[in-house]
């Protein structure tokens, strides 16, 4: 995509673009692995702990536990949006606190807290999806697809 | 950073390892996997824990059995996790051989193993009768059958 | 008078009769808390959303300055002033509340000194007794509407920088006491086929090299007849990769004497990565930090260059490249007045 | 269950590094990012390959985005076997809808409850 890009500069352009990039600070790309590696690693932990926590006092299995586990991931991720913490996590952490569910619940809440100024109706329920919209939809549709292909597949293909 | 990450992930593999090992030898030294006090007839039990113990992809065994049903509950190491749905199958099929007679119940789930466990202890301890037995044996059928 | 191409030189030198200059609890924390009227500890600013505390900014700063230099509200003939925010929405509520004839005036980040230049040349020419200009920016109402709900969490990578929140204002008037403004360059429109959103640094540099080669070739000066050349928000790497651009055209320039509003305001530490950006970015350090310079006598020419990065997240999201633009204006002040 | 806080933390964080370099090395957006990971899990469930992470890793594959992608097809799978080719539809959030619910009510009440900060 970045090629593509550059092929419609013009030569000045192209120039330019290379005298930047020498001076540009770098993403520290390996300091970012590892701490993205390090909270994304705890948050699993985390989970992991609260999906213990529900199969042992609750009547729970391995696949149940999944459920309540979510919904307390993500009830966590709202109390730290809402108290400011989580993008302060997250300009530390990056990926580690954005893949997570957690994140996917911060997105949503974010984009909640911020257009509540703007009223319930029009300004959180249209704008709550507004960063989570597109995983939602992507997901859906891609299921929608490999499902299919996959029943179709083992109805006439005997799979 | 990334190296020390390494390094005290490996330190912590091998404590948890030692630490899963007791618990094992703690669980076995506690029972013998199965409900030896009970008046129930648990020889069905003893054979299927016997024939699961000897299995390599198998770590804990907890089997109790109480009328035409047996409840096999069984943890599998964690390297063999991967192929948990097969195993499952595998020892599903094994024991349905095994015991043509039974209605087998068998599920490496936590829960379940826990569950099993339980009543396990109860069977030696209250000796509970066929009844109560099976309507416990029900509720954790019941469990296991759950999805999500 | 036009001189060279884009250059207004004001023959009357209007004069800077007073500043005031306001800013939030980041900027309190930052190197030139002193340099402000008024700091807010509280980012709401007491008001229900945050485009209402942007509003209050521009009018603390606006009466303030009023203030200062003894003016009633009604001796303000006229209001040029801008923002970032969509159709500058708290700038001309700002204008509601002050009721003078208003122009409202975008530039992104370079408002403060367009609104300058304009007002010197209006000045200049006999055209008002009393201009009042600003610029202001509010950090979090910003980055809600050109990035992501402020707790988001999404990581900043090092090249982006951080609005600043506060508002600058200046009365100008053909006469009085104060510095003056003898000159403006006005700039293009500089597209180097940037794209990043958060390097905006990068993007806006070679607008600022543009306005500044343009300055002093109508001018024909040299870099060193200023004590200070200073920009806009172009933060550490445009302030790198301009001096470079600079020099490699052949324009000597002391590296002590080319600085950058965006990395005057914060401290080292404060999280603000690349440095400060923001159409209040210049404002502030300029009417409040540099001006007061002057006014000590440290400093008797500089040359303001207010950068701006002319993208919307609309054109962003459409996948067109970022144009940029930058003002500049020269300011003097003690010896021949 | 120790082995297994080890394992979720270790498969948990790879995902997670996966996602910085994507971020990082390809300049993607978070959006892009996470779109990218749960079309990943999505593809991954329908090769069959992601159940035994989950069954190997535990909350290490089921709490990051990629498990979001694998539930969607796993309810539609569910119900497509019951129901054949209409359960594609009416499956798929069938196991997913707990996250998605879970979103919008606590976004609900995080709106009732909090401001920006800032």
């Amino acid at each position: 995509m970045a090629n593509e890009k550059r092929k419609n500069l013009t030569p000045v352009q192209q120039e330019y673009h290379l005298f930047e990039k020498e001076r540009e600070t770098k993403r520290p790309i390996v300091r970012n692995c590892a701490r993205a590696f390090l909270v994304g690693g705890i948050i699993c932990t985390i989970g992991q702990a609260i999906s213990y926590f529900y199969m042992y006092f609750f009547d729970f299995t391995e696949q149940t536990a999944g459920n309540p586990t979510v919904a307390t991931m993500v009830f966590l991720s709202m109390i730290l949006t809402g108290l400011g913490v989580y993008d302060r996590i997250a300009q530390f952490a990056g990926a580690g606190s954005a893949v997570p569910v957690t994140g996917f619940g911060n997105a949503v809440i974010s984009a909640a807290i911020e257009h509540r100024t703007e009223g319930f109706v029009l300004g959180v329920g249209s704008n709550m999806f507004k960063l989570a919209g597109s995983v939602i939809l992507f997901g859906t549709f891609a299921a929608f697809v490999i499902a299919l292909i996959k029943t179709i597949a083992i109805q006439w293909g005997g799979l | 950073m990334a190296a020390l990450m390494v390094a005290s992930g490996c330190a912590k593999e091998e404590t948890e390892q030692k630490q899963s090992l007791q618990g094992t030898n703690l669980m076995r030294s506690q029972t013998s996997g199965t409900a030896k006090g009970t008046k129930l007839d648990q020889g069905p039990a003893e054979r299927a824990a016997d024939y699961l113990r000897r299995r390599e992809d198998i770590r804990d065994v907890v089997v109790v059995n109480s009328g035409d049903r047996l409840l096999v509950a069984y943890q599998i190491p964690h390297m063999q996790r991967w192929n948990r749905k097969k195993i499952e199958k595998d020892v599903e099929g094994r024991l349905r051989d095994m015991f043509p007679g039974y209605k087998v119940i068998s599920s490496s789930d936590l829960k379940i193993f826990w569950k099993t466990q339980q009543l396990k202890t109860k069977m030696d301890n209250k000796r509970l009768d066929q009844r109560e037995v099976n309507r416990e044996i029900g509720r954790i059928e019941k469990l296991s059958k759950e999805q999500t | 008078m036009l001189k060279g191409h884009r250059t207004w030189v004001f023959a009357n030198k209007p004069v800077i009769v007073a500043t005031a200059v306001v800013g939030g609890p980041f900027e309190a924390n930052g190197r030139l808390a002193d340099d402000f009227d008024f700091l807010h500890e509280d980012l709401w600013l007491g008001e229900d959303s945050y485009e209402k505390a942007h509003r209050v900014l521009f009018e603390e700063a606006a009466f303030q300055a009023m203030e200062k230099a003894g003016l009633e509200k009604e001796k303000v003939q006229f209001l040029i002033a801008g923002d970032l925010i969509n159709q500058m929405t708290p700038t001309s509520f700002a204008a509601r509340t002050l009721g003078a004839p208003y122009l409202g005036v975008f530039g992104a980040c370079s408002t403060s000194m367009e609104g300058l230049a304009l007002s010197a040349f209006i000045t200049n020419y006999g055209g008002a007794d009393y201009i009042l200009t600003g610029a202001s920016s509010h950090n979090t109402a910003v980055e809600k509407q050109f990035r992501y709900p402020t707790e988001y969490g999404g990581q900043k990578p090092p090249t982006a920088q951080w609005t600043v929140t506060g508002a600058g204002v200046a009365i100008v008037s053909p006469k009085g006491d104060g510095p003056r403004v003898t000159a403006a360059t006005i700039g293009r429109v500089v597209d180097m086929g940037m794209t990043d959103p958060f390097n905006m640094g990068g993007a806006m540099a070679p607008a600022a090299v543009d306005t500044i080669e343009a300055h002093l070739r109508d001018m024909q000066i040299d870099a060193s007849h200023y004590d200070l050349i200073v920009t806009g928000d172009l933060g550490r790497i445009g302030r790198q990769v301009s001096l470079d651009l600079l020099r490699q055209h052949g324009i000597d320039i002391d590296e002590e004497r080319y600085q950058d509003c965006g990395l005057l305001i914060y401290r080292d530490g404060q999280p603000v990565l690349s440095g400060a950006s923001g159409a209040a970015c210049s404002a502030v350090v300029i009417y409040g930090h540099l001006l007061k310079r002057m006014r000590r006598g440290e400093l008797k020419r500089i040359l303001a260059v207010a950068t701006g990065a002319l993208l919307s997240p609309l054109s962003f999201q459409q996948n067109e490249t970022i144009p940029c633009i930058a003002h500049a204006v020269a300011i003097e002040y003690g010896g021949e007045a | 269950m120790l082995t297994m806080f080890f394992w979720a933390f270790v498969v948990g964080g790879l995902i997670c590094v996966i996602g910085q370099i994507l971020m990082d090395v390809f300049k993607l957006t978070p959006a892009h990012t996470l779109t990218i990971l749960v079309v990943t899990g999505a593809i991954l469930d329908g090769l069959g390959l992601y159940e035994p992470l989950i069954d190997f890793a535990g909350a290490g594959a089921t709490i990051p985005i990629t498990s979001f992608g694998n539930s969607l097809v796993h309810g539609a799978m569910q119900e497509a076997e019951k129901h054949g080719i209409v359960g594609v539809l009416t499956g798929m959030f069938e196991v997913t809808s707990v996250g998605i619910s879970a979103a919008i009510v606590f976004g609900f009440i995080g709106a009732l409850l909090f401001r920006p900060k800032g």
